[in-house]
């Protein structure tokens, strides 16, 4: 089997890496619901790779299914698979590296882009929801949840707390809702919430059970079950995903929308889906923020030809297409002393055009994820105590 | 039976299954259709021929879907011809427990069920691999192409078989002969719902493909599953016109060929 | 020749065929005569390899498993094949050229007299029609074993005296063995010098025509075969009943308790003095059956009997005395 | 013979089985043990069958879910055979237009109606659109919630959609086999088009009748895809439970997921035999074939 | 007083019933008598109102519409129904009391002698036993008009007896006006006094049995008929042949081409002479058939003709000048 003779140990060197990847196919493996995302590895990564010899071939998969699919093949004592390149994040992380299914370390001696752009003492480079990362996923996109008010029903008077958000809803009932998790940017609202009710060091500290969140979330959860009675249908349902969402939105049966991508109100205005009307804004207190990574698996074949997918991934080149707005308008996960000029002042233009929130505002008003474990913890506690109360 | 007491629900009928037809097709071409607007405000066919033409992998997806569901489709015609036959024709111990073995698959649920089968199939060594692919896919179309042959088949009864045993034929040339021609309609349905039921595979083929089979579901559902309205729609009409087209060629064919089916 | 060795067959509960021992001779036509649900169709399958016996076994000189080509009671033509595919079709599958085919087939079409229904389906034809396609079916195989289950049981006299003798013809031109299975006994009369009669899954008897009919072994045979009367009594040295009572030949067992006195319509009474007196009756029907005969209906002691007498013999509603031809039979 | 024959007929299947499927259960089995040395569980016992059984929330989710697939797949059923028993005729042109469309969601995957649905009866759908442009309603929220509303409408309606012209289809041919002849029968000896019906079509379609409400039933129940889009988030349905769980990425939870699986795959099959079993002890469990 | 009026019937292309009319006395059994495929059953099922006719109408004095109750000639058993469903069936929907269906179903089944099947399926039954149930399912309804195709052509003689003594006690006691169609003549006759013969989709001639038999109206009747022999031939003011040239009884249409000489198998020829001269011929085969009768084959000028003969009148391989019995007729 001439895959299983392959080495299955990552290339010493990036040159080493380019030499050896020449003529090897990679599969990136990761979520292709996205058609930007899509867009943009088909229509400018997969070329600059072909440029140095490696054809790309993106899966669209879960990062759930990806997790199960490589611990079965661990399982099931499978030393090489298909997958080469995986987007993963926070709890998924925690999990694969608690698995030992990522290979590494990826440090900035394989993806050279990663010294370039990345400053070693970010702390998205050393945690991700607080996994400290050891140099198994490297970052390749900037999320931060913004809210994207209209205009129009908010009268240029955004909620920018959650107090105010609570005097307008009771004001205008009916007209706010937010998606139920455990879709990823519903889930992101309530800790968000929970960052304006409690703050991020009380959550961040607590101990990662049911009854110890519980007991720091409580207020949060009180002021979900506050807010619940001036939601969209009284908050007994819910969006089930953020289209639905984004088309309540858009149809003006709320008056506010969430969003982990900085720049969504500008693609959305674009494809003709949002109108001027959308404007975005971030809470004064600040709002949930993290990366988007990548990981290479340990099961991978074509290691060589997956270090250089991510270091092209990471490039400038790459990253400067990925902020147009066809691409999905993703922010670099540059750091914020080496961002390169032309990046920021393109950021900055959409900001002025599309009303999204201006680059160093983001970067001010970002607060970070706190752990993968806790996630499903308050999702549940959610579902216990806000949803299914009464 | 009168004709006009059967007008009323024909017709309703057909609104309703036309209707989210159309619905889907408006949604596919249409832009800036914000509540309440009746009909979009315009129609672009943009989206359209951006996936069909600047987008090769659409189309290999689709040869990629067929390519698969021709393979599922004998697979499982191959397993489920002679199970119905012996369910439809004959009385033997143990018939009521293959009954329900036959449902299994679809009674488990696969989400879960499916990681267990990548074991299997990895321990097989068929992951990956065509085979392996069409075998998950056919583990589903199975009982659906059982039912519906041994509906068929235990009405006609193997009075017809016995015949052309008797008279010298071998038993293959007695299913070409009499069995097939006799169950052509529940072939037919068998048939179709395996493809339908293959087509729309998306998480056995991309767990058991290993990504070397990236179908027309597999692309498409990750859009559905987030609510992407416009792109699973025009992936949802691409996909209509691939599945009605053969589908119905085959029944053209089927109720062309030769004489109607027997009483 | 081929034997049949104590074949039995149970379905459910039912003992359907009990030990039933036979040997027939090649290259001859042999009948199975019996009433409805005899098991006659039942031996048949059996000797189609259609089914498998409980027990006993189904062999030739030859052949250790030979297999009858069957024509069905309920013909089963292919409901999806024309005319002449359905009889084709054995043709085909094994393998004649398609030339061959054509000539035999539409040979056999003729000889049925079905050919201008060729191209229609078994659903447009009527059941006589049917019969005959399924004859041919068979026939046009020239097997060397044919297995007729009730051949002929929906074509009227006209045509089943053709049918008849052209399955004659057939047999002797090609030597084939048939076995045919009726309940219409002038069927295998006109068909077959060796009649079984199958009564209730037994082989009763194994003869010629005319000793059946003279000499039915036993009572089932002779109420089977049927055209006749019996008459309750008791035997004891004599006979004693309603209608008659004296000297008798008795071919019952001694256990039986109720006896039957054995008058077929046939040749069992005449008006002349002979040696044996019957007995006085009124003549209360008459139908005319023949150019030559009428069945009379003779009331005796309140018992009513049915004979067949030459014409104008007997007038209605008059008395006569009767004679038995020769002495009568107890069974 | 018949032995060997049934034997023969049957081992492709079996064979087929037992490679892929079974196998897979076994696995499940072993895992929902707690046999699980990825995680470091190595010992068999039934610790998580009696913690599913001791989860309050599953308990009435399975009810509910139980329910719901009940009732959904006996009205596709019911609508389905209606239907399928007034167009089964096959020469008149009403009945042959009838039984092309009545394919047309057979053939097309369910997501198609999900999204159908969410565009028509969604609170600013088309149909509000229109009843607003109508003045039936005065604003959207007028509109009965219809997705994501706890009676499970939407989905039902979902399933409605793809399941009654499954149910038509497979009637239909069955219906066709049988042609009129036993109906004109049956009218020959003076029963009324309702009798016909009752004593001599519903036994006769009834096995193939049967087989379809077990695979509706069976799909209603164990699917996940739908409920997971138009489901109310507080009247959970058990797949999406089961999912949600399964996806949470915690592999530690696993075996528990497993034994849930099994749980509800053990009594549905149950349910499906008990259906069979009494298929087949009522009229029409028994046909000789029909000639 | 049931009448047809003028019915045809047009399948495909073929025209299966030409302008029949008929007019049928209620309170009595009427036979239609046909060949295979003359459209007896075509003809029942309008009666039955199981098919329209292309043009033409069946209507009775009280009732504008009547309809009959069928016996199918398939039977048409319901196959998900045990024997005493089937036969209560049409008691059950007609409303019936549950008590009284349960005491009508037993009955009949006790006369038809088919009690012991009561819970068996159709497919468990042999061919005669089906069509005993069909019989019963029909009969147990007592309908005021009874259709009946083909009904004992499964049964064996005895049965076959039974059944048509039980069905004329029947149509007796409760009135019941029955069409019953058959291809077996002494059937006809044994039922019913009238009979119309149905050949071709034409009804040739309606009339009694004993003049059917002596004087069938035209050529195709007395073919179908059967049991004589068709002698070709000419007939110009004589008739000649290669048998018999000479005087004779002429019925056919001058036009027709080929006559043929009418030589019914009994009662046209004997040894004594009389009148009429008929020809010299050697006996080249004998067949039993009865106790007074023999088939014999008489070979004249290389042509071989059928009789009834006494039994021991003739020897086989001998010759014998023969003698007619009336003048022949030719058609
Ligand atoms: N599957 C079965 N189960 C039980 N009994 C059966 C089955 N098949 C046939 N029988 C019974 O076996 C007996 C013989 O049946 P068979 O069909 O051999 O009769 P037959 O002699 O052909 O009669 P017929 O002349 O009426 O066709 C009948 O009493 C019938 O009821
Ligand atoms: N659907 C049809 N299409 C064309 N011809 C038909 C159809 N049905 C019957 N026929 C023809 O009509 C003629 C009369 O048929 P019918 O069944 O009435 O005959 P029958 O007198 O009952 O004969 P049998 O005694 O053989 O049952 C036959 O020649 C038959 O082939
Ligand atoms: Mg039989
Ligand atoms: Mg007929």
């Amino acid at each position: 089997n001439k895959k299983e003779s392959k080495s299955t140990d990552l290339p010493t060197s990036y040159s080493k890496a380019l030499k050896d990847a020449k003529g090897q196919t990679v599969t990136y493996y990761g979520f292709g619901g996205t058609e930007t995302q899509n867009r943009w590895i088909d229509d400018v990564v997969t070329p600059m790779m072909k440029k140095k010899g490696i054809t790309v071939k993106r899966v669209p998969m879960d990062i759930d299914d990806i997790l199960k699919k490589l611990t079965t093949e661990k399982e099931a004592n499978k030393k090489t698979g298909n997958i080469d390149v995986v987007w993963i994040n926070g709890e998924n992380f925690y999990t694969a590296k608690k698995l030992d299914l990522l290979a590494g370390p990826l440090d900035s001696k394989l993806i050279p882009n990663m010294k370039t752009y990345i400053s070693s003492n970010d702390p998205d480079v050393k945690r991700d929801m607080g996994t400290s990362i050891d140099k198994l996923e490297v970052p390749y996109g900037n999320a931060q949840l913004v809210m994207i008010g209209s205009k129009q029903m908010f009268n240029g008077d955004y909620p920018t707390s959650a107090e105010k958000m609570m005097d307008w809803a009771k004001e205008n009932p009916g007209k706010l809702t937010y998606v139920a998790p455990p879709d990823f940017t519903g889930s992101a609202f309530i800790r968000n919430i929970i960052y304006e009710t409690v703050g991020y060091d009380a959550i961040n500290k607590a101990p990662a059970t049911k009854k110890g969140i519980y007991k720091v979330i409580k207020p949060s959860l009180d002021y979900l079950n506050e807010l619940k009675p001036y939601l969209w249908e009284q908050g007994k349902t819910y969006p089930k995903t953020t289209a639905q969402m984004d088309k309540m939105f858009a149809n003006h049966q709320i008056a506010l929308d969430f969003s982990y991508n900085q720049m969504y109100a500008a693609t959305q205005r674009s494809d003709g889906k949002f109108t001027d009307d959308a404007h975005s804004f971030v809470f004064d207190k600040g709002t949930v923020g993290n990366y988007n990574y990548l990981a290479v698996p340990k099961t991978s074949a074509n290691k060589a030809a997956a270090v250089v997918l991510i270091n092209t991934m990471l490039s400038k080149e790459a990253q400067t297409q990925r902020l147009k707005l066809k691409y999905g308008a993703v922010v670099p996960p540059y750091s914020e002393g080496k961002t390169p000029q032309s990046i920021t002042d393109k950021l900055d233009d959409a900001s002025n055009k599309y009303g999204t929130v201006p680059m160093d505002t983001l970067s001010k008003k970002r607060i970070p994820e706190i752990s993968g474990k806790k996630i499903p913890i308050i999702e549940d506690l959610w579902k216990e105590y806000v949803l299914n109360a009464d | 039976m009168k004709k006009s007491s059967r007008l009323f629900p024909f017709l309703l009928f057909v609104i309703l299954v036309l209707m989210p037809l159309l619905v889907i097709v408006m949604l596919s071409v249409g832009r800036n259709w914000n509540y309440p607007q009746l009909l979009p405000r315009q129609i672009s066919l943009s989206y359209f021929i951006e996936l069909l033409f600047d987008n090769k992998e659409l189309l290999d997806s689709l040869v990629t879907s067929i390519v698969l569901a021709l393979g599922t489709i004998g697979l499982t015609v191959i397993i489920a011809y002679p199970t119905a036959i012996a369910l439809g024709y004959y009385d033997f111990r143990g018939k009521k427990l293959l009954n329900i073995l036959v449902y299994l698959p679809l009674i488990i649920p696969s989400t879960a069920l499916l990681t267990n089968m990548d074991f299997v199939m990895i321990k097989f060594g068929l992951n990956g691999s065509y085979f392996g692919v069409i075998s998950v896919h056919a583990l589903f179309c199975l009982p659906y192409a059982i039912k519906l042959l041994v509906d068929n088949l235990s009405l006609i009864n193997d009075r017809y078989e016995i015949v052309s045993r008797n008279m010298g034929a071998s038993a293959i040339q007695t299913f070409f002969h009499i069995t097939l021609p006799l169950s052509r309609s529940g072939l037919q349905g068998a048939v179709m719902m395996t493809y339908i039921v293959s087509m729309t595979q998306y998480l056995s083929t991309l767990l058991i493909g290993e990504g070397n089979y990236i179908t027309l579901s597999v692309r498409m559902f990750p859009f559905t599953q987030d609510g992407k309205y416009q792109i699973a729609a025009i992936y949802g009409v691409i996909f209509m016109l691939f599945t009605l087209i053969p589908l119905y060629l085959i029944d053209f064919y089927i109720s062309h060929s030769g004489r109607r089916v027997i009483r | 020749m081929y034997s049949l060795n104590n074949i039995s067959q149970v379905k459910g509960k039912h003992q359907i065929l009990d030990d039933i021992n036979l040997k027939i001779d090649d290259d001859s036509i042999f009948a199975i005569l019996g009433p409805s649900g005899g098991g006659k169709t039942t031996l048949l399958n059996i000797l189609a390899r259609i089914d498998i016996p409980t027990s006993g076994s189904f062999s030739s000189d030859e052949d250790q498993n030979p297999k009858g080509i069957m024509v069905f009671q309920d013909y089963r033509l292919f409901p999806h094949m024309t005319v002449f595919k359905n009889i084709a079709f054995g043709l085909k599958v094994n393998g004649e050229k398609k030339e061959d085919i054509r000539v035999k087939t539409n040979e056999i079409m003729k000889t049925m007299e079905i050919v201008e229904l060729s191209k229609r389906y078994p659903d447009e034809l009527s059941g006589g029609q049917q019969q005959r396609v399924a004859l041919a079916r068979a026939m046009v195989l020239m097997p060397k074993l044919l297995l007729m289950d009730e051949p002929f049981s929906s074509l009227d006299e006209g045509l089943r005296i053709e049918m008849l003798n052209f399955v004659k013809k057939l047999q002797h031109e090609f030597h084939l063995t048939i076995i045919f299975v009726t309940h219409y006994k002038m069927e295998a009369y006109m068909l077959s010098n060796k009649i079984a009669v199958l009564i209730n899954g037994k082989i009763m008897q194994v003869d010629k025509p005319r000793n059946l009919e003279l000499e039915p072994v036993n009572l089932s045979v002779a109420k089977f075969l049927g055209q006749a009367n019996f008459v309750e009594g008791k035997f004891a040295s004599e006979f004693t009943s309603k209608v008659y009572s004296g000297m008798v030949k008795f071919k019952g067992e001694i256990a039986d308790k109720p006896n039957f006195l054995y008058l077929p319509y046939d040749n069992s009474i005449q008006l002349e003095k002979s040696d044996y007196l019957a007995f006085y009756g009124r003549i209360s029907d008459k139908i005319w059956i023949s150019k030559t005969e009428v069945r009379v209906t003779v009331e005796v002691n309140r018992v009513l009997l049915q004979f067949n007498l030459p014409m104008n013999s007997v007038e209605e509603n008059q008395s006569y005395q009767f004679y038995f031809v020769n002495l009568p039979v107890v069974y | 013979m018949t032995k060997r024959k049934i034997l023969l007929l049957l081992s492709p299947f079996y064979v087929f089985f037992l490679l892929f499927f079974v196998s897979a259960i076994v696995k499940s089995f072993v895992t929902s043990f707690g046999y699980y040395p990825l995680m470091g569980m190595k010992n068999f016992n039934l610790h998580y069958y009696f913690e599913a059984f001791k989860m309050q929330s599953f308990l009435k989710i399975f009810e509910r879910t139980f329910l719901f697939a009940l009732f959904s797949a006996a009205l596709a059923c019911f609508i389905g055979m209606c239907l399928a028993l007034l167009f089964d005729k096959r020469n008149d042109n009403i009945s042959k237009s009838f039984f092309k469309i009545a394919q047309l969601p057979v053939m097309l995957p369910h997501i198609f109606i999900v999204l159908a649905l969410l565009q028509l009866i969604s609170q600013t759908g088309l149909i509000p659109s229109l009843l607003l442009k109508l003045g039936i309603i005065s604003k959207d929220t007028n509109f009965p919630l219809l997705v994501n509303d706890p009676f499970q409408i939407g989905i039902i309606l979902t399933y409605l959609w793809k399941e009654i012209p499954f149910v038509i289809v497979s009637l239909v041919l069955v219906l066709r086999q049988l042609d009129n002849r036993y109906r004109l029968v049956a009218k020959n000896l003076g029963a009324s088009t309702w009798q016909t019906f009752w004593h001599i079509y519903l036994p006769l379609i009834q096995p193939a009748l049967m087989n379809a409400f077990i695979i509706n039933f069976s799909f209603n129940f164990g699917s996940y895809e739908v409920p997971y889009l138009l489901g109310s988030q507080r009247q959970e349905l058990l797949p999406v439970y089961i999912y949600d769980l399964y996806v949470q990425g915690d592999f530690s939870q696993l075996p528990l997921v497993m034994s849930l699986n099994l749980i509800l795959s053990l009594f549905a099959i149950a349910f499906a035999g008990l259906i069979i079993f009494i298929s087949h002890h009522i009229s029409g469990g028994h046909n000789g074939g029909v000639k």
